[in-house]
């Protein structure tokens, strides 16, 4: 594994430099928070922020994209055009817990029978450089309790670390190799380095006090779909869809048509398990009639049948869902108090 | 503050042990030391949960809405004459109280079926404010201090005055004591600055058109979608919102801008003479759209023009569930 | 390139057909305007596909012909949502799409050698008509043994397929039994209640498979006959219906328990189904 | 609706929402009584102006038209006794509130024209086809696909 070093200083302006002839997405302030953004010309790219507000699924699997267009012809209509060719793009800027996102969601996008085209191309086109957490920024961070890490390289392709002077760059695929090299010269990391940056990782890791049981559950999962704790949790949800809209790893969609005069096209967007809608039937017939049955179905999507069907918890522990849940809903608590029981 | 809370719990328990309520909604500590979330309690021992403090937020006329529309639906298969009421107690402050009046206005349910625990309030702390007050700093723990926030951080701790990070509703509110009530609880809060209450408003309707609509499609584009506003809002309990309904579709999912504008104007424009400034959709917007510059625009209209405040009184319907052949028509266009 | 799961293919409705006295449930045919389509539209009984009008959108619905039909696909749709209302408005000769095969087939392998009961209830009788026209084609008869047919529906305008079910009846190496809850001046076949005439008729549970397909009421009552005559868990198969939108197990609507009906169904063995959350 | 928006000649399309009562009639005796009025109106008739949903027109600017009327009967003259009572309310707060995000004032115009007044409907209607002219083509809030 190749690995580099970068004067602190330089990285915001190298990332920019590399947005002059390359699509860059990459964390932007605006008013008060953090968000993942296409970088512009003059927008400066943070390199020193907590986690953005948005997680960076949006440029994989974006709220809304057009699928195909199509045109009204004398009988019915055709197809015109199905959108495609995206171009190379890099993502910097992603906490490991976010990058860790896009393996769990490569398990639903890159299925082997049904592969996700859309999807698909812009991941392979797009370089992922994350950014250890030296200080988990967060109270409300668990990765460690997710399988995660704050050091974790899963899902990047260059994994940077904050040595104080100087970035350390890892790189940890050949995409991330490519990208190191358009850089520049940049000089090679040492040993000791090396060895100061395992440390800074047990340290990292430490400093994350959140416990939160996820596999460990699965059994009770398994076995109480009906107990009577499920009552309790959904209670003060407003059904509104910001946990699922902000949380990296869930997927679910809607497709519509949209048409004006004779020209029209098919989008997805985001849709959650929130909505009463989501799983509503054209009968009337609503196999998840209530939010108890919406929040048990997000809750054992994550902790049970994501795991029956990739071995892999659906949740990378970046504590979004918790910290912006309007009304306070807090997963980790769902799952300690699952633990106890 | 502590005594309110004392109270609260007493008449909770109260009228949870004599069965005047089956389930009340009141206010817990949440996970987070800057939240208090929602919550229902239905035995007299879980009384001791709730808590009365500036981070009690998110206005809970909605839950009592939701509750006995729940209970009304859990009995479409049971006879009418074995149908049973269910009897919802709320802690209320004066925006809970006012959005009550608005539902019993609107024949939501009867005024039987809702115990108002009428609560003095002094305004609470929108989350956006603190955290900007902490300059992106992680509030670890809080506790309030007289007129003061005591906040714990990794940097250190400090104290913020509460009145610099209250709600821009609760600044201007002009009904911060319930205007309905059986139980009243406390003494009466000084009065906030209601004669404030338009300033803003009045300075955005002197800027330019292109300005103003600049600002709109500025706000409006950071909206995800999520309807967090709608439904946390208690004037919108529609069971089917106009967003939703397919045939025909009148706004697209996506989240086309026009789309997302019109979705906006549309769930706005019902609240007219229906919005009682509570805030909720302010602070649970996990965006920070500026909502408030454009709801409080309809309540000022709807005083200028038909001399009505939201949910002021019982006797007073909704400006637009009523009319006068004296109404003022000089939008009306004469050629 | 590889193939976009999500882009229909472009068919003709060649032929439209009212089945009911209601005129809410017909059955259109397509043909496929590109030949390669047809060969990749390689589907057996039991499957189901995405009609897509653009504009209005998808809805997932039953292959109602067999794959030993050449040259054309049918489905046998009802009028209910948005696409479906669109669907019946539609004249012959329209272009539009479709998308699949998609999911799972009703159990052909391990149906082989076996006797099969077939029960259907009203408009629910389309893929196992499908399964029926398949077992019944000449090359692929003799890999079944008895195959006997409970078909149900309200009233005698009700029946699907009508002309089919009277040839059906000529023949000999299918058990018939067609019935309605009330008949009319007309009719002269059977009345009575499905799970009354399936308890009547009682199939043998011996080597037998049932496949039972109908308005849940239907199936209510229908499956207690067969754990009577001796049907265990493994050997009683439905076809479950649920709201979908990608038929291709990503978009998470369809999701029960560990398993999406469009992609791991929509056919399970009831002892399949035990296994599931029951949110269907 | 959008074609014409760069062309020299443009003409704007406004989108009338009338009563079937009042105004519905007066534009039928403009009609009959060959009153000239421009032609970039389409009239969308409804049972009475208290049915016209604020939405609709929303929904109208949206779907691209450069100008909304709405109208029906005189106050006090109305076919439901107080239809148009209860929209001139909604719309005395609709026309406030677009105007207030930023819609211009004179793309959504409301008045009043009676069965009789086929002259006064021409006159409308030239008003208000020259208040949107004045404008240019709308381009707030339009949804393109």
């Amino acid at each position: 594994m190749e690995t580099r070093l970068i004067k602190k200083e330089l990285l915001p302006g190298l990332i920019k430099g590399l947005a002059e002839d390359t699509l860059v997405y990459a964390p932007v302030q605006e008013e008060d928070d953090v968000f993942f953004r296409v970088l512009e010309k003059d927008m400066e790219p943070l390199a020193e922020f907590g986690n953005a507000k948005n997680a960076p699924k949006n440029f994989f699997f974006p709220q809304a994209e057009t699928m195909m267009r199509f045109m009204k012809k004398e009988r019915g209509s055709e197809l015109e055009r199905v959108p495609g060719d995206f171009p190379e793009a890099v993502l910097f800027g992603v906490r490991p817990c976010d990058a860790r996102s896009f393996v769990l969601l490569d398990f639903v996008f890159d299925d082997p029978k049904y592969r996700d085209p859309y999807y698909m191309e812009r991941r392979e086109k797009t370089t992922i450089v994350s950014l250890a957490c030296v200080h988990p920024p967060y109270s409300t961070c668990f990765c460690t309790s997710m399988g995660g890490h704050p050091f974790s390289s899963d899902g990047a392709d260059v994994l940077l670390v904050d040595m104080g002077d100087d970035w350390l760059a890892e790189c940890i695929t050949d995409k991330g190799e490519k990208l190191l090299e358009k850089l520049g010269d940049l000089p090679k990391a040492d040993d000791e380095v090396l060895a100061r940056k395992e440390e800074m990782a047990k340290q990292a890791a430490a400093e994350i006090t959140t416990s939160v049981p996820g596999k460990e559950i699965k059994p009770w999962l398994d076995e109480n779909f009906d107990h009577p704790f499920w009552d309790s949790v959904h209670v003060g949800c407003l059904a509104c869809g910001t946990c699922t809209y902000l949380c990296p790893t869930c997927h679910c969609f809607d497709i519509t048509d949209e048409a004006k005069d004779s020209e029209g096209r098919r989008i997805r967007s985001w849709d959650s398990c929130m909505y009463w809608l989501f799983t509503r039937e054209t009968s009337g017939h609503n196999p998840r009639p209530s939010q108890k049955e919406r929040w048990r179905q997000r809750f054992m999507h994550k902790f049970k049948y994501f795991v029956d069907n990739y071995d892999a918890i659906a949740c990378v522990g970046c504590g979004r869902c918790v910290r912006y849940c309007p009304v306070n809903i807090d997963i980790r608590k769902i799952a300690q108090d699952i633990a106890k029981l | 503050m502590e005594n309110i809370e004392k109270q609260l719990r007493e008449e909770a328990r109260k009228l949870l042990s004599e069965k005047k309520v089956d389930a009340l909604v009141g206010y817990e500590q949440g996970t987070l030391p800057y939240q208090a979330a929602p919550c229902i309690i239905t035995e007299p021992e879980e009384a001791d949960r709730l808590v009365w403090n500036p981070f009690c937020s998110v206005n809970l006329a909605k839950y009592v809405h939701d509750l006995i529309f729940q209970h009304r639906e859990s009995q479409t298969r049971t006879k009418p004459e074995d149908r049973t009421k269910k009897v919802v107690g709320v802690i209320a402050r004066g925006c809970t109280t006012r959005s009550i009046v608005i539902h019993l206005q609107e024949r939501q349910y009867e005024r039987n079926e809702v115990v108002i625990v009428g609560v003095p309030c002094t305004g609470y702390i929108a989350k956006r404010k603190l955290f900007r007050a902490l300059e992106g700093a992680e509030p670890l723990a809080c506790a309030v201090e007289g007129d003061s926030l005591k906040v714990e951080t990794a940097q250190g701790s400090k104290s913020i005055l509460i009145r610099d990070i209250l709600s821009d509703s609760c600044l201007t509110c002009r009904y911060n004591n319930p205007v309905i009530s059986d139980i009243n609880v406390g003494e009466p809060a000084p009065p906030m600055n209601p004669d404030g209450e338009y300033n803003d408003v009045d300075a955005f309707e002197n800027l330019p058109t292109d300005e103003r609509w600049a600002y709109f499609t500025k706000e409006m584009d950071k909206c995800i979608r999520c309807y967090a506003c709608r439904n946390t809002c208690p004037s919108c309990y529609c069971k089917v919102c106009f967003v939703e309904q397919s045939q025909p579709r009148w706004v697209g999912v996506s989240v086309d801008e026009s789309d997302t504008q019109v979705f906006q104007i549309m769930r706005i424009f019902h609240q007219a003479g229906r919005c009682v400034d509570c805030g909720s959709c302010v602070e649970v917007c996990p965006m920070g759209v500026d909502l408030r510059k454009f709801l409080k625009k309809l309540d000022k209209d709807g005083f200028d023009l038909f001399e009505h405040r939201a949910g002021e009184s019982l006797e007073d319907p909704p400006p637009l569930g009523a009319f006068s052949t004296y109404d003022k028509e000089d939008f009306i266009f004469e050629p | 390139m590889e193939k976009n799961p999500y882009v229909p293919m472009p068919v003709n409705v060649d032929k439209i057909i009212t089945e009911v006295t209601t005129k809410d449930i017909k059955t259109f045919r397509f043909s496929f305007v590109n030949k390669e389509d047809e060969e990749s539209f390689a589907y057996l009984p039991g499957q189901f596909a995405e009609l897509s009008l653009f504009g209005k959108g998808e809805s997932p619905i039953g292959i109602a012909s067999s794959p030993t039909d050449k040259g054309y696909v049918e489905f046998t749709v009802q009028k209910a949502g948005v696409v479906t209302s669109e669907l019946h408005s539609l004249e012959e000769g329209t272009l539009m799409g479709i998308r699949g095969p998609l999911g799972n087939t009703w159990p052909l392998d391990y149906l082989e050698g076996k006797n099969v009961v077939v029960v259907g209830g009203g408009f629910a009788f389309t893929t196992l008509r499908s399964l029926t026209n398949y077992m019944l084609y000449e090359e692929n008869r003799p890999r079944f043994g008895k195959i006997t047919v409970v078909y149900g529906a309200r009233e005698p305008g009700l029946l699907l397929y009508k002309d089919e079910l009277a040839l059906w009846e000529k023949r000999d190496d299918i058990d018939m039994h067609v019935t309605v809850d009330k008949g009319d001046a007309d009719w002269k076949g059977r009345e009575g209640f499905v799970p009354a005439v399936c308890k009547e008729v009682a199939p043998s549970s011996e080597n037998a498979v049932a496949l039972i397909c109908g308005p849940p009421i239907m199936i209510r009552f229908t499956l207690p006959e067969f754990f009577n005559l001796g049907f265990s868990k493994e050997n009683i198969y439905t076809s479950l219906e649920m709201r979908m939108k990608c038929g291709i197990g990503k978009c998470g609507r369809c999701n029960v328990g560990s398993k999406y009906v469009c992609k791991d169904g929509p056919v399970f063995s009831l002892a399949e189904l035990d296994e599931l959350t029951p949110e269907y | 609706m959008t074609e014409n928006n760069t062309n020299e000649n443009w003409e704007p399309k406004i989108v009338a929402f009338v009563c079937n009562w009042c105004t519905y009639a007066g534009a039928d005796l403009a009609g009959i009584s060959r009153i000239q009025y421009p032609p970039n109106v389409r009239l969308i008739r409804l049972p009475c102006s208290g049915r016209v949903n604020p939405f609709y027109v929303v929904k109208a600017l949206q779907e691209g038209a450069d100008g909304v009327l709405v109208s029906g009967c005189h106050p006090g003259e109305c076919h439901y006794l107080t239809g148009n009572l209860s929209a001139r309310r909604k719309f005395a707060m609709l026309k406030r509130f677009l105007s207030y995000i930023g819609i211009e004032p004179d793309r959504t115009m409301f008045t009043w024209v009676s069965a009789s007044e086929g002259e006064k409907f021409a006159n409308v209607i030239k008003g208000v086809t020259e208040r949107v002219k004045a404008l240019g083509p709308a381009e707030k809030l339009i949804k393109a696909l």
